[in-house]
Formats: structure tokens, C-alpha cells, sequence
């Protein structure tokens, strides 16, 4: 299990690298989504180590709004906003 | 019981493997295409893994972590069809390799098609 | 191991804030607000305040987004610097 | 929790420093919006009390013995308020700025002279 | 006056059925078994789909159509497993030589859910990503593009997908 | 360069300032006066198992009723500053790209469900993290949704104030309901504290914050729309 946490770390590291260089916004918007799923999963593997149901909420929080913002950057790209 | 546990431990470290493959895919892939390609599939089903394995690994969240995989599962390509369906849009390039497009092609032809009908009006 | 998260986290707060106001592209720049929320969300949650995360995962994640997005939409010009 | 604080006050600063510098009216609302971030980060983490959970009370965190297991509350009920105000705050400042775009055409806050002593 | 028209009576069945699915998504996520709660969540939910509910026909649920539908499930589950493995060689190994374009499929499917199904499905699979659609033909992202006509893409991209999805949506 | 100088010392001073606290600053060992005081009577009086939720309703109700007349007015502001410009001739009417057909489907999927969520959040919000504040929020990031996917679609104005100035109007009732029949404005017990942990637990604390979350639910709302157009 920490050794899962620490590669989902690595993880994060990986695709903020991919947004700092990203040539296009897109590019960005592609580690946003990225980052957002991994920090879900993050979020779930510390509320495992704290033993608390609820931060589970948060996750879903996460999960079902999260896209919002990749969809609203979308949007804006093919003019649709 | 500790057998569970030791599975559901394996199944979240494969997960998290998916979804540092996923990362490293959107930084090593040449064009956009191709790392939403790569950024989607790897980190769908790392996801699922992670949390699954957690659900296993911690029984009585299964339920849970279930319901979180299915609202992953359906928000997740929508949002990368959408971000792929606005890049193409916006008008960024595909790499020098792409062997053929398409959906430019076919905007081209109607184009062209409005702009006769335009001409005959 | 919440020191080496908190850590990780905080070096992407930073790095993010930075780049949110050093780009030019200003979508780029509302994008970069947007992830700087997202890792103050996973704090909050290290930090044991899950009421807090929540309101930010749900404030940062579409609307602050959106709204500077719909301002830039209403004025449409890249950002000039002159130093 | 020392380390966070100090980030916190490193955010508050990079967004200060960006309100200070930048010229344009978008980036300054959202610099602003960032050293607003680093101000609850700060809050947040002053409450924070090593080894200790969230201050909601069910079966792992008990009644009688939730003295001595909780984090500090009365930051977190004060930051939770102050985001959603912050938010609608940035739209307040936003609506502004496109007021503005629209009497001048600019977006460069050299260009708002008329209240300038 | 309320009138009872069958139109106005179909939403409201259609808001019971949506207000069910949700109570029972509530009961999954807290295990609560205090039926005062799931009284005022049940009544909730019924106001909420109310509102966003439209007057449509219902599927109909047939036994064949749920043995497809856990068919379905496990064979993206499959595809989702090879595609992944796919991409694992490519990230790993970027020497490989690719060879992308887009395409073009046509769909048989009609159904609105059913076509947004096939169409996560499709971006879920090895190689593809579904950019855009213009009435039945779906334009495709594809990895490795091996067959350039619509036919040919079609049989080897949806064809496996739209067996079940026809079956399962009609 | 001087000017930018001159910005770039006045950060640094603000963060050498702070660091200077934070060398002196020793992290607390345990819970000190207002807040231990509050999490040990808490669950006695009023019942509530988000202690968060209890300061933000009950013991700093004020406060909160103080920040949703801030947020109305801010919603009030954008309103008035942006909607001046509609009586200008508008140069051409404005053409979207619409969205593309699964996102359509996608919404009418998911829409029920966010909303449905918000609602969760500010019913439970006495129970689980969350509570008015975060469920309007998630109301409002689906009204959003619905906003960038079909560009033309309109709110209803007229249930939207009407909604918003009955939950304003019924909350500030509550509280007055607070005083005359318990201890102080916005006291959550003239209704039954039930049984702990139940969803119609903690007296008037689930009603006032389902207001709460209507209010903001709808102003945030208003706020994207007049943005939007």
C-alpha cells in the first residue's frame, strides 16, 4: 500500500512536469485531467491511512466534478463557450 | 481474510503502476493525440484498479469505491472526447507521422460544397 | 510519509502559483488557478478538514475556472507586458 | 504544522508579488485570487494538531474522548465561509474588468489613468 | 385543474424510476438503515428528477438484454486490460513505429445512450479516440491506422462493441 | 525595472515578516478555550455530529447570515454591473459552435445526478462533510454544466428569485422562530435533537442549512448567467 502511494506521488510529479512544459493549452488541460483523477485516487489512499469513511465524500466530490473544468476549457477552445 | 487483504493490496499497487504509466505516457507521446490517447486509457483503468483494490483491501467501503469507478468510468472519455473533439477545432497540428485526416478532409469538401451553393445563390 | 506528500504537494502549489502568473497565454494562466485549488484541496484533506476540502474541490474545480474563462471570453485579447 | 505554514506564506507572496507586477486586469484578479488561497492554507494549518483527525464525531472518534482526538474547528468554520465569498468576490471583480474592457478596449491597467494622484 | 394527460403521467413514472435509482445510489454510499432518511431522501429525489426528467418511452427490460448488458461489461473490461498493456508498450519502448490518422466508421445504432456508450467504449479500446460524429459516421483518432476505408474500420473497430449494444438498446 | 524592483521588495519584506512569526510560533498541544469548549458541549446541546457544521449554523450564526448577505450583495453587484450593457444595440447576433452530440446525452445522464448530489450534500451536511455552503456549490457547478453544453439554455428568472428570496426570507424566520421559542437567534432546539446520528437529528440544523444551500445555490447561479450573456 505505500509503496502504491509513493508511485501515485511519482505519478503526480510526472504529469506536472507535462504541464510546465506543455506547448499548447490543451497539452495543459490534458495534465489537468491527469492530476485530478491521480489526486482522487491520493485522496482515497489517505483516508484509508486515517481510517475515516468520510473523506470518501470528497473524493466523489472529485470524481463527478472534476470534468467540469476540463469540459469548460474545452468549450472555450472550440468556441462554443 | 488476510488473503483478501494481500490481493486487494496487489490489485491498487497495479493500479497506481497504470496510472504512473498514464503520466509518464502524456510526457513522452509527440503529439496531443496521442497523450489523450495514453493520458485516458492508462489513468481509467488505473483508477479502477486503485480503487477497487482499496474497496477490497477495506471490505466494507466496496460499496463505495464502487459507485466512485462508476461515476470515473462515464465522466472520464466524455471529457477526453470533448477536449480531443475542441483541439481539433482550435487547430492543433497532428505529428509529421499522421498517415491520413479525415474528418479535415471532409470539412474541406463542405466547404467547398457551401461555397458553390453560395456561388449558385 | 504525510511529511514527504505535504511536501510534494506544496513545492506543486508553489510551482503552479508561479506559473499562473508568469504565463502570457492567459487560458494557460486560469488553467494553472485551477491546479493550484486542486492541490490546496488534497491538503485540506491531509490536514484533517474535509469540510474545507470539499468547498474547494467543488468552488475550484468548475466554477473559479469557468468564470475567469467567461471574462476572458468577454474580453479577448493576449496579455501585453510591458517591463 | 510548520512546514505548510511556511508554504503558505511563500504562495501568499508569489501572489502579492504577481498583484504588484502584472499589468494586466484578468492577472491581477487572479493573483489576488492565489494570495487568497495561500491565506486559508495559512488558517487551515494553524489549526492542525499532529496526530489528531477530523472534528466529526462517529465510530472512530467517540463522544466522550473527542477532546483529545480532534484538530482545532473554529479555523476550518471561518475558511469554509471565506472561500465561497472569495469566489463570489473574484466574479464581482471580474464583472468590473469587463466593464471596464468595454468603455476602453484595454485590458492594460496602464491605460486607467483618470483616478491616478 | 390537473389534468392527467398519459404524456404527464409517463414523466412522472419516468421521475419514480430516477428517484428509485438514486435512493438506492444514497442507501450504497452511507449504509443507513433508518428509514426516515431514506423517506426524505426518496422525496428529494423525486422533486429533483421532476424537474429534469423528459416524457420518453422507457426501454423495455427483457432477461437477454441484462445477460448482454454483464456480457458487455466484462468484454470492455477486456478490451480496456489489452488496451492498456498496448500503451505500455508504447510508452515503454517509443521506438515503436506509429502510424497515426484519423478515420472514418459508420453505426448502426440509433439509440442516443446507446451511441454515447459505444463512443466511451471505442475511447477505451487500444489505439482509437473518438473526435467527432455528423449523423452516423464517427470520426476516429487511431493509433495504428491499418485500413483506411469506412467499411474496414468499421469492421475492425465497432464491429465487436455494436453486436451487444444492439442488442442491448434495440 | 525600478517599479518592478520596488514590488518585488515590498513581497519579499511581507514574507520575511511572516517567516519572522513563524520561527517564534510553537504548534499547539492540544485544544485551547473556545474550541475545546465547543467540541466537549457540542454533541449535548445540539446533537450535530459535524462539529464544523454546529459552529457554522448554531454558535456563529450570525456570522454566516452576515456572509450570505455578502454573497447577495456581490450577486447583486454583477447583476447590476452587467446587465447595463443589454440596452446597448448589440452589434450581431452571437453564433456557438454547439456541442457535440454524446456530451449532449452525457448531460441529460448526469445532470439529475449532480443536482441530486448537491442535494445530499446540504441534507447530510449534519452527519458528513459538507453542508449549505458546498451543495450550492455543486447545484450551481450543474446549473454551469448545463450552461456550456447548451449555450442558448435560459433559467427560469422567476421561480430563480422566487426560490431565492423564500430560502432567504425562511432562514431569517428560523432564527426569529430560534428566539421565541429557544434560547437566542438561530438556536437549532424548538425542534426535537432526535436520535444522534439520525438524518432528522440535531433540531432546526438540516433546515436552516438546506435555505442556506438554496440561497447559495441560486445566487451562484444567477452570478454564471449574467456572466454568461
Amino acid at each position: 500500500m505505500h509503496i502504491a502511494t509513493v508511485i501515485a506521488m511519482v505519478a503526480v510529479l510526472v504529469a506536472a512536469t507535462r504541464f510546465v512544459l506543455g506547448p499548447s493549452v490543451a497539452d495543459r488541460t490534458v495534465a489537468l485531467d491527469v492530476l485530478t483523477i491521480i489526486s482522487t485516487s491520493l485522496i482515497v489512499f489517505i483516508a484509508l491511512y486515517t481510517n475515516r469513511v468520510i473523506y470518501l465524500d470528497v473524493a466523489l466530490v472529485y470524481g463527478i466534478l472534476s470534468f467540469i473544468g476540463v469540459i469548460a476549457v474545452a468549450r472555450y477552445l472550440e468556441g462554443g463557450l | 481474510m488476510e488473503a483478501l487483504r494481500l490481493f486487494g493490496a496487489i490489485v491498487a499497487l497495479i493500479g497506481s503502476l497504470f496510472l504512473f504509466l498514464g503520466a509518464l505516457g502524456i510526457l513522452r507521446m509527440p503529439d496531443l493525440y496521442n497523450r489523450m490517447q495514453t493520458g485516458t486509457k492508462s489513468t481509467t483503468l488505473g483508477s479502477i484498479l486503485t480503487l477497487l483494490g482499496i474497496g477490497l483491501y477495506h471490505t466494507d467501503w466496496f460499496l463505495q469505491t464502487f459507485i466512485l469507478v462508476a461515476f470515473l468510468v462515464t465522466t472520464n472519455p466524455l471529457s477526453s472526447h470533448a477536449l480531443a473533439r475542441a483541439a481539433h477545432f482550435a487547430g492543433i497540428p497532428l505529428t509529421k507521422k499522421t498517415v491520413r485526416d479525415r474528418l479535415a478532409e471532409d470539412e474541406a469538401l463542405e466547404a467547398e460544397k457551401a461555397e458553390e451553393e453560395a456561388d449558385n445563390d | 510519509m504525510t511529511e514527504i506528500l505535504l511536501i510534494l504537494l506544496g513545492i506543486g502549489m508553489v510551482g503552479a502559483a508561479i506559473m499562473a502568473v508568469h504565463l502570457k497565454n492567459l487560458v494557460a494562466a486560469a488553467v494553472a488557478g485551477g491546479i493550484v485549488s486542486l492541490f490546496a484541496s488534497v491538503v485540506y484533506v491531509v490536514l484533517a478538514a474535509p469540510d474545507v476540502a470539499m468547498t474547494e474541490a467543488a468552488i475550484g474545480a468548475g466554477l473559479s475556472t469557468a468564470i475567469f474563462l467567461y471574462a476572458i471570453k468577454k474580453t479577448r485579447e493576449q496579455e501585453v507586458e510591458h517591463d | 504544522m510548520k512546514l505548510m505554514i511556511g508554504f503558505a506564506i511563500i504562495i501568499m507572496g508569489v501572489g502579492i508579488w504577481g498583484l504588484l507586477t502584472r499589468r494586466n486586469l484578468i492577472k491581477i484578479v487572479l493573483s489576488l485570487s492565489i494570495a487568497e488561497t495561500g491565506l486559508q492554507v495559512l488558517m487551515i494549518s494553524i489549526g492542525y494538531i499532529k496526530g489528531r483527525t477530523a472534528p466529526i464525531l462517529d465510530s472512530v472518534v467517540g463522544i466522550t474522548d473527542a477532546v483529545h482526538k480532534v484538530v482545532d474547528p473554529v479555523p476550518q468554520a471561518l475558511v469554509l465561509t471565506a472561500i465561497v465569498i472569495g469566489v463570489a468576490v473574484d466574479a464581482l471583480m471580474l464583472s468590473y474588468v469587463i466593464r471596464l474592457f468595454a468603455k476602453k478596449k484595454s485590458l492594460d491597467i496602464s491605460d486607467y489613468r483618470d483616478m491616478k494622484w | 385543474m390537473e389534468k392527467t394527460s398519459p404524456n404527464a403521467f409517463i414523466r412522472i413514472l419516468n421521475a419514480f424510476i430516477v428517484a428509485v435509482v438514486l435512493l438506492i445510489f444514497y442507501i450504497a454510499w452511507t449504509h443507513v438503515t433508518i428509514v426516515g432518511n431514506w423517506v426524505v431522501i426518496f422525496i428529494t429525489a423525486f422533486l429533483v428528477s421532476l424537474i429534469f426528467v423528459q416524457a420518453s418511452e422507457l426501454p423495455k427490460v427483457t432477461v437477454k438484454k441484462v445477460v448482454y448488458s454483464v456480457i458487455y461489461i466484462f468484454y470492455l473490461f477486456i478490451a480496456i486490460v489489452q488496451s492498456n498493456f498496448d500503451v505500455a508498450r508504447r510508452v515503454i519502448q517509443p521506438h515503436i513505429p506509429i502510424n497515426p490518422g484519423i478515420v472514418k466508421v459508420k453505426t448502426r445504432l440509433k439509440s442516443k445512450i446507446g451511441r454515447m456508450i459505444l463512443a466511451n467504449s471505442i475511447t477505451l479500446t487500444p489505439g482509437t479516440l473518438s473526435v467527432e460524429v455528423k449523423d452516423d459516421y464517427y470520426y476516429i483518432h487511431w493509433i495504428d491506422v491499418t485500413d483506411m476505408d469506412v467499411e474496414g474500420a468499421t469492421e475492425k473497430i465497432v464491429a465487436g462493441f455494436e453486436k451487444y449494444l444492439e442488442v442491448i438498446f434495440g | 525595472m525600478i517599479k518592478r524592483a520596488l514590488a518585488l521588495t515590498v513581497a519579499l519584506l511581507l514574507v520575511w515578516m511572516m517567516f519572522d512569526m513563524l520561527i517564534n510560533w510553537n504548534a499547539p498541544k492540544d485544544l485551547s478555550g473556545v474550541a475545546r469548549e465547543y467540541v466537549e458541549k457540542e454533541p449535548h446541546q445540539l446533537g450535530a455530529v459535524n462539529v464544523v457544521t454546529a459552529i457554522v449554523v448554531t454558535y456563529r450564526g450570525f456570522d454566516t447570515l452576515g456572509e450570505v448577505t455578502v454573497l447577495f450583495l456581490a450577486a447583486t453587484g454583477v447583476a447590476v454591473l452587467l446587465s447595463r450593457r443589454k440596452k446597448e444595440p448589440k452589434p450581431g447576433k452571437k453564433k456557438y459552435r454547439p456541442a457535440s452530440e454524446f456530451l449532449n446525452t452525457g448531460t441529460h445522464l448526469l445532470s439529475p445526478f449532480i443536482v441530486m448530489f448537491g442535494a445530499y450534500i446540504f441534507l447530510n451536511g449534519h452527519l458528513s462533510p459538507g453542508g449549505g455552503f458546498q451543495g450550492g456549490a455543486v447545484i450551481a457547478s450543474g446549473v454551469l454544466f448545463l450552461f456550456l453544453v447548451f449555450p442558448n439554455f435560459k433559467l427560469n428568472h422567476l421561480a430563480l428569485n422566487w426560490l431565492e428570496s423564500t430560502a432567504g426570507a425562511s432562514y431569517v424566520l428560523v432564527g426569529i422562530l430560534g428566539l421565541l421559542l429557544a434560547a437566542g437567534f438561530l438556536d437549532n432546539r424548538f425542534l426535537p435533537l432526535g436520535h444522534y446520528g439520525a438524518l432528522l437529528s440535531a433540531g432546526a440544523i438540516p433546515v436552516i442549512y438546506t435555505f442556506i444551500g438554496l440561497k447559495v445555490g441560486t445566487e451562484l447561479s444567477g452570478i454564471l448567467e449574467n456572466l454568461k450573456n
